[in-house]
């Protein structure tokens, strides 16, 4: 790159491979600088500078593109988090999954006397701490859920057996809450 | 402007050699035409004639073929302006007049090289590199992702308070059989039977219930029961009622046939 | 770019300016690299190592975005590449925005001699270069425009005080609203 002529070379094959709106041959390169013999020594000069830096330029199946440097990716994506609070729904569905896994969806509308909603164990799935676990080899083969290692993460515990028992809840007082606001329907009628 | 009548006129064919090409339709208004008669002077603005440049104004005016009248009514307001500066700047030098003509002039002058550097600004902006003809950007750019990821909320408390109102709300269902405490039927039939067996004379039926029924919903229970279970004895032919009158004491003995 | 930390983030920032669809602001930057301190002089250094090259890394109106150098147009432009042309009172009504902003239309028409129609400056608009900048706090509040980071971008401007000679314009007084009074006026002086 130190020979003028190269430098012009170099520049005018880096800013039209910056414009294109489309990965370039050497026909087409060609085209557009003109007869100026060998492009590829040029192209790999220039492909063998920018390696170490944040663009590198890469020749896939004989086109030539500039593309960002593959360990990059993670800085290209932003993720806006917005945080959410759990609905009553939701928090007594992850509950019961908690502590019966694996557990079928009627067995948690059995448990929590509601019927549970598709949309409350999507909830839970996309957060991250429930999964389908099998299907019970009952009639109907149902799909069953437990939680996830993030569950176990998030809440800070080693494993399932560190969730209190019920004679723990009910020594801390758990048990003899107020009835929630949210009254339960008679099974079969919808949540929310 | 009292050459009215030259606005019918036909347009000159050819202009004479060496004259403007009179069309007010070219000018971006008077102060574009005055401009454009200065720069005829071919001297720096700072420079120019006043005096001058509204001679050459009026005399344009008054030559001016192929006047539309909308067009030519900001030209006509400009003239008429000028002529009154002209008359304020050739009387004789008045320190009380108001508005100082100096000043109206000075104004004019900023005027017009106010507008021929802005004219010559926008010509410099247009002789700079442009995006789209000199410089280009990616054109299909990947963008940046901006991932909306919705992050749930839920404590440790809140679930485990979850799980202890579930076990409350399935309990407290037990809690209420046990507080309306009815005897049930078969448990009345049990009783009544077992205490009929040794009476086997007329006795009445509230004779059979038991003595302590502190609770007062718990022995209306109790009661209707053994009401219902003498009722059936007495179907099954275990029992014999009888009842004087309405509402008198039933009265309650042992059937013992064959 | 020798210290691994920065040539970390000189690559980060390298890979996000690429990949952005629009200039990118600090504030922009900031939020896909994290917090890192001051980005200005990664930029700035970036920007050096960038300008002998055939694209270049600029900043137009706080906004740093990659394009290919200003030299090297005639390799890239294309048969059907048409520049719209501004019309002359289009270029004019620029020109008194950019060096008299932020300018309400009565002073434009004042400075231009000529009433502005309502499509100049729509065009202008339109194409990205001018934008209104509030009301001015005088009698009828009229609304005022001001050029855009856009248009600083279009015609290859770092800011605004790289205006065409707009210090000498300054100077000169002819920037102001009213004649600067202390000129002595050679009325009449130079009659033949």
């Amino acid at each position: 790159m130190d020979d003028p002529q190269d430098l012009a070379l170099t520049r005018a094959l880096e800013a039209i491979l910056f414009a294109a709106d489309a990965p370039l041959t050497l026909t087409d390169l060609t085209r557009h600088v003109g007869e100026r013999g060998d492009l590829l020594p040029a192209l790999r000069a220039l492909a063998a500078s920018y390696a170490p830096r944040g663009i590198n330029l890469v020749e896939r199946g004989g086109r030539w593109q500039f593309q960002t440097a593959p360990d990059l990716g993670h800085f290209l994506r932003t993720a806006r988090e917005t945080v959410k609070k759990l609905s009553r729904a939701g928090v007594e569905t992850l509950a019961v999954i908690a502590y019966h896994e694996p557990v079928t969806r009627p067995e948690i509308e059995d448990i929590r006397g509601v019927a549970v909603s598709g949309g409350t164990i999507d909830v839970l799935m996309a957060a991250g701490w429930v999964r389908p676990a099998g299907r019970r080899e009952t009639p109907g083969r149902p799909l069953q859920y437990a939680t996830t290692p993030e569950f176990l993460a998030h809440f800070n515990l080693a494993s399932r057996r560190d969730l209190p028992g019920l004679a723990d809840l009910k020594a801390a007082g758990l048990l003899d809450r107020e009835p929630p606001r949210e009254v339960p329907l008679p099974l079969g009628g919808r949540e929310e | 402007m009292s050459e009215g009548a030259d606005f019918d006129a036909p347009v000159r064919a050819s202009p004479p050699p060496g004259t403007l090409v009179l069309q007010l339709g070219s000018w971006e208004g008077p102060l574009d035409l005055l401009l454009t008669l200065a720069r005829a002077q071919k001297v720096d603005l700072a420079q120019i004639s006043i005096l001058a440049l509204v001679d050459q104004y009026l005399d344009f005016i008054r030559e001016a073929k192929a006047l539309s009248l909308e067009l030519a009514a900001d030209y006509l307001v400009m003239a008429a302006w000028l002529a009154y500066l002209k008359s304020l700047l050739l009387l004789p030098k008045d320190p009380e007049a108001e508005p100082d003509p100096a000043e109206l002039a000075l104004k004019l002058q900023f005027q017009l090289q106010r507008l021929e550097a802005m004219r010559e600004a926008g010509q410099a902006l247009l002789a700079r590199p442009q995006l789209g003809w000199d410089m280009f950007r990616r054109p299909n750019p990947e963008g940046l992702a901006e991932d909306r990821r919705a992050v749930y909320d839920c404590s440790y408390y809140d679930l485990l308070s979850a799980y202890g109102a579930i076990t409350a709300r399935r309990t407290r269902s037990v809690h209420v059989v046990r507080r309306r405490a009815v005897m049930a039927l078969d448990e009345a039939m049990e009783r009544l039977e077992h205490l009929l067996g040794r009476s086997l004379d007329w006795t009445e039926l509230s004779r059979f219930l038991p003595g302590d029924l502190r609770d007062e919903s718990y022995a209306r229970s109790v009661l209707a029961s053994s009401f219902v279970a003498a009722l059936e004895l007495t179907r099954q032919g275990k029992a014999t009622l009888s009842q004087g009158a309405a509402f008198a004491p039933i009265l309650l003995k042992a059937r013992h046939d064959g």
